[in-house]
């Protein structure tokens, strides 16, 4: 509904020249298959990464970021049209996914604290998907109370030695580096005395073990540090001011979380249409289960209603998203969709929504059972569901903690 | 709120700080001790008109100001959180839609400036049962030698009482179920065999039953076509609905910002109930539900105005979500504020109240959700 | 399904033939009719009072207590079968209601608390219905928080001065006897230095005020005390003692809130059969609404899975139900129930569920809207929904209370 | 738990402390772990055979103890809460109702000892598509010279792996849809034209899709009257039902174990989470509605045991109940141990996905609210 510019037209008819010339068209529609955990599989393998080697030097795989750093240098109705053209034509971006958590949240944050060093050093790199990141936050005991976290930085003159053990650490096993929190004075209370660490992965030091979930396999590792260390100039931000770093960043981690799953290029079929394949309509198309119907409607309109109100926040800001008051509601709004979204289908499905593997059950029939198992963390990582609900009511309403028994 | 022109701030404003000061719900509350029988205050309706409100949608030629649906919303949402009591919803948006939508050039002249100078109140008769029925009219129009013959009744008429011009659809081929055969007439409502049978309402506003008894028109009253008055119909609802959702919306983020004050104000067990996480919790759910509902109401405003093509599907949507929302939050209104919220003398019976008028009205959640997933094909 | 003994065969046969010579024929099934707020009205009130000297004089409206004290003394398989047999006919209980807070609350509290002279004077009147009770717990700044009450009444030798303000007096107006909590020990935290005073209504310095609520007229009052005077012997239990007197009643007021709303001998219409007289069914029987149906089934079978619990609770107790660590549970599971009948209720009845009075609406549905409205006051009233689950999570539970900020 | 008798309190101490100790989870995990493909340890199914748990609902003069439903709910409730896998439920309670229901002496002479001593392992094939639908049987016994010939499918089908006996719901006459035309045959899993497709399943238990291809069967495999077995069925299922919703609540009962457990240890920002209010509501919510489902649970196997009409609401009223308390509870489950709670090496996710797979089996809940309202006549 937004009119476009003369300009901003002409800029949508270059993308689309440059995406004909550029996109393989076998790659078509194939976003979700080959971009499994970030590694390329699969026949199609020269035509991906000629792809990755475009987008990402034309710097489209980070549209919105300056160009000196290896950005695209567009701003948000540009972003939009390249994403809207993309879309158009079954395009989808590997660097996102390459770059583990540099796109998504490593990078905005190095581009707020980092050095000017800092952001030569690492983004063009994260913006030729050439390199992947980890995040080491949560720790053993330390969930949803971050600020309890207990891996120790000393200061060894020229450089940090790290000791400590972190959890759910996502790709640690194939990721270069990792931006940790870490206690740089444990004099200093909770949230005070903690700094943002930037690691190498590739060292002695440091010990990866994946952990297997609900759902199987997963990209999440344990990760121990036994005197890793980083170099002096490898800290973001000042010296125990690690926890604004960390907040920062996990502002842009629910930013990047507020959309409900986009499968990357492909068009899945339509909630409403699989229902009624497996479970039959009436004669006036009606589905053929009056109490799933009216569930899957109600699901269909919170997807709606989320749809919206991701549109007008970004309406509202004139374009920038990024970060916003409203990131909490949308992550627990994205949450509830795409975890009621699974719920409802292997409802759909029935018996043949019960499968683990082997025969008696198709590949989507067996993708479902995994991603309704693995989509149960999305309420919880991230700021779990009640952090979430935290900080609406303290941050955005303004209520007061409780300061007695109660 | 959406992204607003600055021509709708200022409207947002200036109703904002009118319906503040001079129809705040203690307005409401004199005029339901009053037992006034139209369920609104003449100067209210007013003042509305002379703020222009009512020529929002009308194009300037008839008058009106043409600044369209999410402007009217806008400023109904501002009306919904004070209860303000007034008959601008039923004439000034969803009749002048009627005539905007279905009327003949020398209809939107007759009427239209009547309806923005307030001299012409209007409403939509549809439902005749207890339940909003659109697809079941048998209000029967039997052709005669001049005109039409209406019989038959319509409840629960939105102001109904006050209305001076009515828009009736009736049936006038096939039965009750039949997709054609409706027709959409436009009458005066003292028209002879019409009468009419105020309400008294739980929410204190103007409701009436109407009978039809051998109601003779010519076929100059007739909105759009005949026997192909389903679509006007759905239409005119459509926008009704639109409307309406904006104004639940308005009631319930008032009842919102009543909760959260006490929330912030009331003292149990040495503190503040707000602090307390089940009660800062419930309030987070809610803050959310009302972000959400806000996206649906004003995207459904909008669909209106830029004349998309799920238009139904968002007005469905709308109406559906600022229920079920209003729903939610009316009855958590009453339930933290505790055994003041019982009382007469607090406002949130009265929000409770109107949200259970509301969520009838036009059609329910149930309706909607089983239209919208017909829209969607399943 | 359980088997009686002929004993209890035998008193089921007694019941009956009692009840067949002392019913009056003319009552059956005008319980709900007769006992608005506990007065009789209507033409049928000589039967009315005959009935309930008779029903009095048999200690049967308290049928489980002592026959010492005015009551039936009957145990619980017995008090079932008078149940039953009461039923059965469309007998009804005026007593219960009549008595005001007496049988349901301060009755058994004066049976556990009370000392034999303030069991004989107390309960025998009770039993034959001849004294209303109210009770004096919340104030305008103490509702679910009892224990900062500040009404307060000093030692004046032979009595008590009582000085201050009660809400939600429940039927002040027309009782002969408050049961008030009281503060008789500034000096003392919170829960101690409480005492529970009975009062004498009928006095100089007690002033009543109606409070109108949402659905209209109401039960309740404010009450106020300006120098009111107790004698020294009606303090029931210990001086300051009175935080755990008041606590026994609220278990007591619990328990006789477990039960969904009982219209008193007639049978109403079932709600599904109301439905489908306003919203019409299809041709296999159906409700024409699908959507209302499913949440019609979900509720009736709510109510019917808080009716087996009732049952289980009894079963578990061998009868004894009267106070268990199950009221909090029942409160609520009673609440939802009650409160969602009257939802639905309103949504089959549509436009016709709207109606405050006059003209376009007929009787049942304007008592529908009542109904609904001062309905809301269950999840408020007898300890909130929120308090009774505060007593599950902690008393129940054995969850701890929170002891930090968060 | 209801007023047990003392043989009843004696065989639930029994199975509690059996279950805690020779079939805790740690069993069922190694039982996944191997991958044995009939979903059960052969040494956990002979202990229940040797502690009579085979006979609870079997008469006597056939080997049984003749206890009754509730005793045999109180057995699964155990077995549920540690997930205890055997082909208990299928076998003993399932396949000896229908016999005990539908089978002539000479059947339950031949079968009720060795379901009893454990040499025969019975199953109910019902399903022939991917939900539970009774109503719609399809698969073909078409009457020959001797007997029937069987040709159809039925999927999911509970221990079919292992099962040495299949019950199976035919169509000998009308069509899928006719309520009449439905035969139950009780024959040999290993009748020749008969071929299994052993199942991989989210909750690792045993389950096949079983294919029948001309498979010739005797009049003397019939399970009660030619034609006339729609209401045997109805009243297997209905067994199935109630004690499936025992080992629902066994399993979500643990669930809330575990959660209780966990607030009350594990500490975040200085305290254990369990002093969060609002995970103490989410508990003090969670105990209410097992104490509900609980209710409805017992309710139904006693109905069976007393034969009160209203069983089959009972029996629907306690599966849906007991599923929906279960899917809230293993959902809560997750969410309350985060993220360890996601990882496999903790038990949390075999509630969940045991959760997932009891729902739809013998009708979710969905169905059964659906069957409700009908046996309600709404």
């Amino acid at each position: 509904m937004v009119e476009l510019s003369d300009e901003q037209e002409a800029f949508r008819q270059s993308v689309r020249t440059w995406l004909d010339e550029n996109f393989p068209p076998r790659l078509k529609g194939k976003g979700a298959e080959l971009l499994g955990y970030g590694e390329y599989t699969g026949p199609l393998q020269d035509d991906a990464s000629l792809w990755q080697q475009r987008l990402g030097g034309k710097g489209w795989g980070t549209p919105t970021w300056p160009s000196q750093y290896g950005g695209g240098g567009l701003d948000h109705i540009q972003t939009k049209i390249l994403h809207e053209e993309m879309n158009r034509i079954g395009a989808f971006n590997p660097i996102i996914v390459l770059a583990g958590m540099g796109v998504t949240m490593v990078g905005p944050t190095i581009l707020e604290y980092g050095t000017e060093d800092q952001k030569i050093r690492h983004l063009p790199p994260m913006c030729r998907g050439e390199i992947r990141w980890c995040l080491g936050y949560s720790e053993p005991n330390a969930g949803s109370d971050l600020a309890s976290l207990a891996t120790k930085a000393e200061d060894q003159g020229d450089s940090w030695v790290v000791n400590g053990q972190k959890v759910w650490t996502s790709g640690a096993d194939i990721s270069q580096w990792c931006g940790a929190l870490v206690r740089t004075d444990s004099k200093a209370k909770k949230r005070n005395g903690i700094s943002f660490l930037m690691l190498k992965m590739d060292q002695p030091g440091i010990e990866t073990r994946p952990i297997k979930l609900i759902a199987g396999a997963s990209p999440f590792c344990e990760t121990f540090f036994t005197d890793a260390r980083a170099d002096k100039t490898d800290m973001l931000g000042n010296l125990n001011d690690g926890w604004s770093v960390g907040k920062r960043l996990l502002q842009h981690e629910r930013a990047s979380q507020t959309g409900v799953r986009n499968t990357g290029g492909g068009k899945s079929e339509a909630l409403q249409d699989m229902a009624k394949r497996y479970v039959g309509a009436d004669a006036e198309g009606r589905l053929d289960d009056a109490d799933l119907r009216l569930r899957l409607a109600n699901h269909l309109m919170d997807a709606q209603a989320h749809g919206l109100t991701i549109s007008r926040i970004a309406a509202e800001a004139r374009g920038n998203v990024e970060v916003s008051a409203s990131a909490s509601i949308l992550k627990n709004s994205a949450t509830h969709v795409a975890q009621t979204q699974s719920e409802l289908t292997l409802e759909l499905m029935g018996h043949s929504g019960l499968g683990w593997e082997g025969e008696g059950f198709n590949d989507a029939e067996l993708a479902t059972v995994r991603n309704w198992l693995s989509g149960k963390a999305m309420s919880i990582y991230g700021g779990s569901f009640e952090v979430q609900n935290n900080i609406i009511s303290k941050n955005i309403l303004g209520l007061p903690e409780n300061t007695q028994k109660g | 709120m959406a992204a607003l022109t600055e021509e709708q701030t200022m409207i947002k404003d200036q109703a904002q700080a009118w319906v503040t000061e001079q129809a705040p719900v203690a307005k409401f509350r004199a005029m339901r001790d009053s037992g006034v029988e139209q369920g609104f205050q003449v100067e209210t309706w007013q003042a509305m008109v002379d703020m222009g409100w009512t020529g929002i949608i009308v194009p300037e030629q008839y008058g009106g100001s043409d600044l369209g649906y999410l402007t009217f919303g806008i400023v109904l949402e501002e009306t919904g959180k004070h209860l303000t009591a007034s008959p601008l919803l039923a004439s000034a948006l969803v009749g002048a839609s009627a005539l905007l939508l279905g009327g003949t050039e020398a209809q939107k002249q007759a009427w239209l400036p009547k309806v923005v100078d307030g001299s012409e109140i209007l409403t939509l008769a549809v439902d005749e049962g207890p339940r909003h029925a659109p697809n079941v009219i048998a209000l029967r129009a039997e052709k005669t030698a001049d005109g039409f013959s209406l019989t038959g009744r319509k409840t629960m008429v939105l102001e109904g009482g006050a209305a001076t011009t009515l828009i009736v659809a009736t049936r006038t081929s096939g039965s009750a179920g039949d997709a054609g055969g409706i027709t959409v007439f436009l009458l005066p409502a003292d028209t002879a065999g019409i009468s009419r049978q105020v309400l008294k309402t739980a929410d204190s506003r103007g409701y009436a039953n109407i009978d039809f008894e051998g109601v003779i028109v010519g076929e100059d009253a007739i909105l759009g076509e005949l026997d192909q008055g389903a679509g006007l119909l759905t239409d005119i609802l459509d926008r009704g609905r639109a409307g309406l959702a904006a104004e639940m919306l308005g009631t319930a983020a008032q009842a919102f910002a009543m909760n959260l004050d006490y929330l912030k104000t009331r003292v149990q067990f040495g503190q503040v109930i707000g602090a307390f996480q089940a009660l800062g919790h419930r309030a987070a759910i809610l803050f959310s539900e009302m972000e959400l509902a806000r996206s649906c109401v004003e995207a459904a405003l909008q669909g209106i105005d830029g004349e998309v093509p799920s238009q139904a599907q968002l007005c469905s949507l709308s109406k559906c979500q600022a229920g079920a929302f209003l729903h939610h939050m009316s009855n958590e209104l009453i339930q933290i504020h505790g055994g003041i919220g019982m009382t007469d003398d607090f406002d949130a019976g009265f929000y409770l109240k109107r949200a259970r008028a509301v969520e009838g009205a036009y059609g329910n959640q149930a309706f909607h959700r089983n239209r919208y997933a017909q829209l969607l094909n399943f």
